[in-house]
């Protein structure tokens, strides 16, 4: 479906596949091939990393991580470097590019070095898949799903590594805290996921999108449950506050981090916020409709309403990291097999099922509104259902104490005074 | 309010239980048997009219001839406070009984007393200098403790008898 | 499942500089994997052997001392210093003395809970938010201190016979602001951390005391209030005049940390009661008995305690009739509530042990003195 | 189609470039004289442990009890890829198809509740 404003010229901005086309056209009629390949490649990446990266990192990572958050916790943030301290993230890279990188003598030093690199590949290598907007995508491969499942997974090896190199105790708490939450919560992400999938029938996000468009509805309506399922899945692998166990900065000083300083330590930093991006945009792009917004994109630039529902779902991660406490290891990992692993089985067999009831139905558009009522519906009561089923009572917690006239021995509970 | 039990009344109490325990007793406290101190402590706990559970403060005092050591015990139902006290003589190597086996909260209080004033609890489980170091010269809370040997000299500018810092363990890789 | 895989136990140092230790103190902990197998503690990072500089000093020239052993309720400190001189010369002060002190105490208790629960809360991972939120209330106190003492964190503002200054004009609507204010803030706490699924699942039955536990260890304040017994100073023993108040005692269920939370929250909302009443009632006259400069009490010994933040802080002093005292003991409420860490710590995870260690509030200027 | 995944060849190539540039810019530095050149030290180069020396060795066996949990997860994330082609024919395969992915499923429900009653799951410490 073709926006019917968005012309066909390269200077119409709302429309950037139309400037890089251009470019590459022009480019394929006196370069060879492989030249025009290598280009379009380097102005897929410096196009998203001029127009999204960018300014997601010094917005987001301004503006989200820390204004935001410094308003929910009744204070400032930084205001002092540029225009509302907009400018603060290069302050703080030039601040750290130049601190010195201490490595204890007693570290792996080589493990130590590779492990920041490693784990800033991968944040990179997300945005190959996630389409901004219409054909504004590096690389349209139809697994592109699988492939950002497998990359997005890769970031605990390097974790690993900078936790086990420091050859410290929290480094090493660290470090294995991280690896056994990320098995646990590997599966129900998946299984999560899976859910979308049998939903859409692709595994490439364009698809996912293109669904999306067509039916009119988002995949979250749809599949409400499987969203808060990828949600506390991906915050629990992105080390995000309410599951932040590896980094636990209360118990374990700083987990695999402790030994890390200077550029070192700045690029798990910053790529930490990376991660969080490539993830609320997947999640754009799964849950929320992508690019598209119900017949918007014809009016506003595509890529710029998938920016606006990123930073919408970014939002979400900087909320619970702004109010919630952190949940012990042990509960977390109980958390994820006894809680959302069986939920996201429910919810596979209601999604297939609906699938089998809808293509029996010759995929009637009317049905999947229904479908829709029906999964919200039944993911309120399964969760409340299940939640009661693992032992959740909350009648039974008192949240104000007794209250007794006079100074006494011990008095029991369930006694009046 | 709570009644501060005289040391006559708290002597009663005592005696009722473990006939033979008091030394002797002033207006505000009953002097206790050093021998004696652990069972009186623990029969006056147990016991329903005296119940006196609540270990409040324990400290000692140097009185240049002997130290003291006070217990503050507090009743929650009968709310009386009691102040018992056992002397230890000699400046040497003053010893009173630990009631750690009576009142858990005497574990640290025990211990502080031990550290600033070297009274010594027989019977404690692990009675360590526990504010000090190990191996600081004399005890502070001693009236004498700037005059003692090895004590704080102006001019010293370190205690002595510490041992000199050691290089940490730690080979350089070059 | 255990002793199949075999597993080395090591030693980890919690503090004496780490996040969660309030100061410097330090938790030697064995664990084996993360569990804490056994815990030791080591203080005296901080101790500046107070009890020995008292000696040296007059009565009156020991009240800034107080002010630095226990540095987040200054207040207090000051008053059962005062209280157990007072008790030792047989001084009387006057009631507006009495009802200022009283509404300071409170104060103090106010601001130091502020403290206690937002530490807390950032034990248990809530990032900052909490702590922020007490801290933005705990200002508005120490800006009444300071109008009225001149200081915010170490007031200095009790007098043996009363306190240093009578109140300034500024001082009651101050006061009356804390008092709308305040309740809102405390609602807020709750909404954000007491029905915090997150939250209880982490505290409750995290270093549950038994209540004969408690009562062994000779522990005091929110420890053994939230344990379930019913043991408050200011009711047992009522001193400045607290009998006329109207308050009640919280006491908490099982002994968990939970409790010991929701028992000092709901002390805040007794504290503003207890502020409202003697408020509305400050009797006017002289604030203050006026005392000798080298107070020589009677040859004796005494000891006051007071219903302090943490539990209960006593003064023992013993006068020989000397302008100073022979004998100047603290009994630290938070140093004695620390009998209980190991019990409490071994058998739980490592960040068990930093939820318990926050649940006793501790402060290092008072533990090591 | 195929020259989709050589654009990720290239970005791999950009990822790289990004953080060692990063990393040896801030390691090159010290040899410009636009900060002091740091020397070796002792103490500061120690490992960190809340300002104390570590005692005994870092590295050791560590009793972190995930050796259940590792198994059952190799075992779940094969079977959960194995269902995403079954996701994908949903049209082809009809109800009967459907019922062998639900049988499959149920498998693995089974050896889960298996799993569940063997407390396999709980983290006891």
């Amino acid at each position: 479906m073709t926006p019917f404003l968005v012309s066909d010229k390269w200077y119409d901005i709302r429309d950037l596949g139309n400037l890089s086309r251009e470019i590459l056209e022009a480019a394929d009629r006196i370069l060879p091939f492989g030249v025009v390949y290598v280009l379009a490649a380097l102005i897929g990446f410096v196009a998203s990393f001029l127009l999204f990266v960018l300014p997601s990192q010094l917005i987001v990572g301004v503006y989200g991580e820390r204004r935001i958050i410094g308003r929910m916790q009744s204070r400032l943030g930084p205001n002092r470097v540029g225009p509302f301290g907009l400018l603060q993230p290069i302050a703080d890279a030039i601040k750290l590019i130049q601190k010195e990188a201490l490595t204890p003598t007693r570290a792996d030093r080589a493990v130590m070095y590779i492990a920041p690199i490693i784990f800033v590949m991968p944040a990179v290598l997300l945005w190959a898949v996630i389409p901004f907007g219409e054909n504004m995508v590096i690389a349209d491969i139809p697994v592109s799903l699988m492939y950002f499942l497998a990359v997005s997974s890769l970031p605990v090896i390097a974790t690993f590594m900078a936790g086990w190199s420091a050859n410290n105790k929290y480094s090493l708490f660290g470090a294995m805290r991280i690896v056994s939450m990320a098995i646990s919560y590997e599966s129900p992400l998946v299984l999560a996921l899976l859910g979308a999938v049998v939903m859409t029938g692709t595994i490439s996000l364009s698809g996912m999108v293109a669904w999306a468009d067509e039916f009119n509805i988002w995949m979250v309506f749809v599949q409400p449950l499987a969203l808060v399922i990828y949600f506390i899945c991906v915050s629990a692998e992105l080390n995000r506050t309410p599951v932040d166990i590896a980094e636990a900065e209360s118990e374990i000083v700083a987990g695999y981090l402790t030994e890390y300083s200077g550029m070192k330590w700045g690029l798990f930093y910053g790529m930490d916020i990376g991660y969080a991006l490539a993830a609320s945009g997947f999640a754009a792009t799964v849950f929320l409709g992508g690019w598209t917004f119900f017949g918007l994109e014809q009016w506003v630039p595509g890529w710029l309403i998938f920016i606006a529902k990123t930073h919408l779902f970014y939002f979400l991660f900087i909320w619970t990291r702004g109010t919630l406490p952190r949940l012990r290891a042990d509960q977390l990992m109980a958390f994820a097999w006894k809680f959302l692993l069986p939920l996201g089985v429910f919810n596979l067999l209601i999604v297939s099922t609906e699938r089998m009831l809808w293509s029996e139905q010759d995929y009637a558009k009317g049905l999947i509104y229904v479908f829709a009522l029906v999964n919200i519906i039944l993911s309120v009561a399964l969760v409340y259902a299940w939640a009661r089923f693992n032992g959740y009572r909350p009648e039974r917690t008192p949240t104000r104490p007794r209250l007794v006239k006079q100074a006494g021995g011990y008095i029991p509970v369930g006694e009046r005074s | 309010m709570t009644r501060e039990l005289t040391g006559s009344e708290a002597a009663a109490l005592a005696e009722a239980l473990v006939p033979g325990s008091v030394d002797r007793t002033t207006e505000t406290a009953c002097y206790l048997k050093p021998d004696r101190l652990v069972e009186t402590l623990r029969a006056l706990r147990d016991d329903p009219d005296a119940n006196l559970v609540h270990l409040t403060n324990l400290c000692g005092v140097d009185y240049w001839d002997h130290f003291e050591v006070v217990y503050h015990i507090q009743s929650f139902e009968k709310n009386h406070l009691a102040c018992f006290k056992v002397e230890a003589w000699g400046r040497e190597n003053p010893e009173v009984p630990s009631v750690t086996p009576v009142f858990h909260g005497a574990w640290m209080q025990e211990c502080e007393a031990y550290d600033l004033f070297g009274i010594r609890f027989a019977g404690h489980p692990n009675l360590y200098r526990i504010l000090l170091w190990e191996g600081y010269p004399g005890w502070p809370l001693r009236k004498d403790f700037l005059a003692m040997p090895g004590g704080l000299q102006p001019g010293l500018g370190e205690f002595a008898g510490v041992a000199p810092r050691q290089e940490p363990p730690v080979k350089v890789i070059e | 499942m255990t002793g199949i895989i075999k597993s080395e136990p090591f030693v980890i140092n919690i503090g004496p500089q780490h996040p969660s230790t309030h100061g410097v103190f330090r938790i030697k902990a064995t664990v084996d994997g993360e569990k804490v197998i056994d815990a030791e503690m080591v203080m005296g990072y901080l101790h500046r052997s107070m009890e020995k500089l008292a000696e040296e000093r007059t009565y009156t020239q020991n009240i800034p001392f107080t002010d630095r052993t226990d540095y987040l309720s200054s207040m207090s400190n000051n008053l059962g210093y005062c209280l157990a001189v007072e008790k030792l010369a047989g001084i009387e002060v006057p009631p507006r003395g009495n009802a200022i002190r009283v509404i300071m105490a409170e104060l103090q208790r106010l601001a130091s809970h502020c403290m206690a629960i937002g530490a807390f809360a950032n034990d248990t991972g809530a990032w900052q938010t909490p702590v922020m939120w007490a801290f933005r209330e705990r200002e508005k106190i120490l800006d009444i201190f300071e109008v009225t003492s001149g200081a915010r964190l170490t007031c200095n503002y009790m007098r043996i016979g009363g306190v240093a200054f009578d109140l300034r004009p500024e001082f009651e609507p101050m006061v009356r602001r804390i008092l709308r204010d305040f309740p809102p803030f405390l609602d807020e706490m709750e909404g954000l951390l007491s029905g915090n699924e997150i939250f209880i699942a982490r505290t409750r039955g995290v270093g549950v005391l038994t209540p004969e536990m408690a009562t062994n260890a000779s522990l005091s304040g929110p420890m053994l209030r939230g344990s379930g017994i019913a043991w408050d100073i200011r009711k047992a023993d009522p001193y400045c005049g607290y009998e006329q108040y109207d308050f009640d005692i919280p006491i908490g269920y099982n002994g968990d940390s939970y409790d010991r939370f929701i028992v000092r929250l709901e002390e805040m909302r007794q504290s503003l009661k207890i502020i409202q009443q003697a408020l509305d009632g400050l009797p006017g006259g002289p604030f203050r008995t006026e005392v000798p400069l080298a107070l020589r009490p009677p040859k004796g010994e005494a000891y006051a305690r007071i219903e302090s933040p943490r539990g209960e802080l006593g003064y023992y002093l013993v006068s020989d009739e000397g302008p100073s005292p022979y004998r100047f003991h603290i009994r630290p409420p938070s140093f004695i509530n620390l009998s209980a860490l190991k019990e409490m710590t071994v058998g739980g995870t490592v960040a068990d042990a930093i939820v318990v260690l926050g649940s006793i509030d501790i402060v290092v200027g008072e533990i090591d003195r | 189609m195929l020259y989709e995944y050589g654009h990720i060849g290239i970005l791999v190539i950009i990822a790289l470039i990004f953080p060692l540039g990063a990393v040896v810019t801030s390691w090159a530095l010290q040899f410009a004289r636009i900060r002091p050149k740091f020397r070796p030290d002792v103490v500061r180069d120690d490992i960190y442990e809340c300002g104390l020396r570590t005692e005994g060795p870092s590295l050791v066996q560590f009793n972190f009890r995930y050796y259940y949990i590792a198994l059952l997860f190799v075992l779940l994330d094969v079977e959960i890829i194995f269902l995403f082609p079954w996701a994908m024919v949903f049209d082809t395969v009809g109800w009967v198809g459907y019922g062998k992915g639900l049988l499959f499923i149920a498998t693995f429900v089974v050896g889960g509740i298996y799993a569940w009653r063997k407390r396999a799951l709980e983290w006891r410490l």
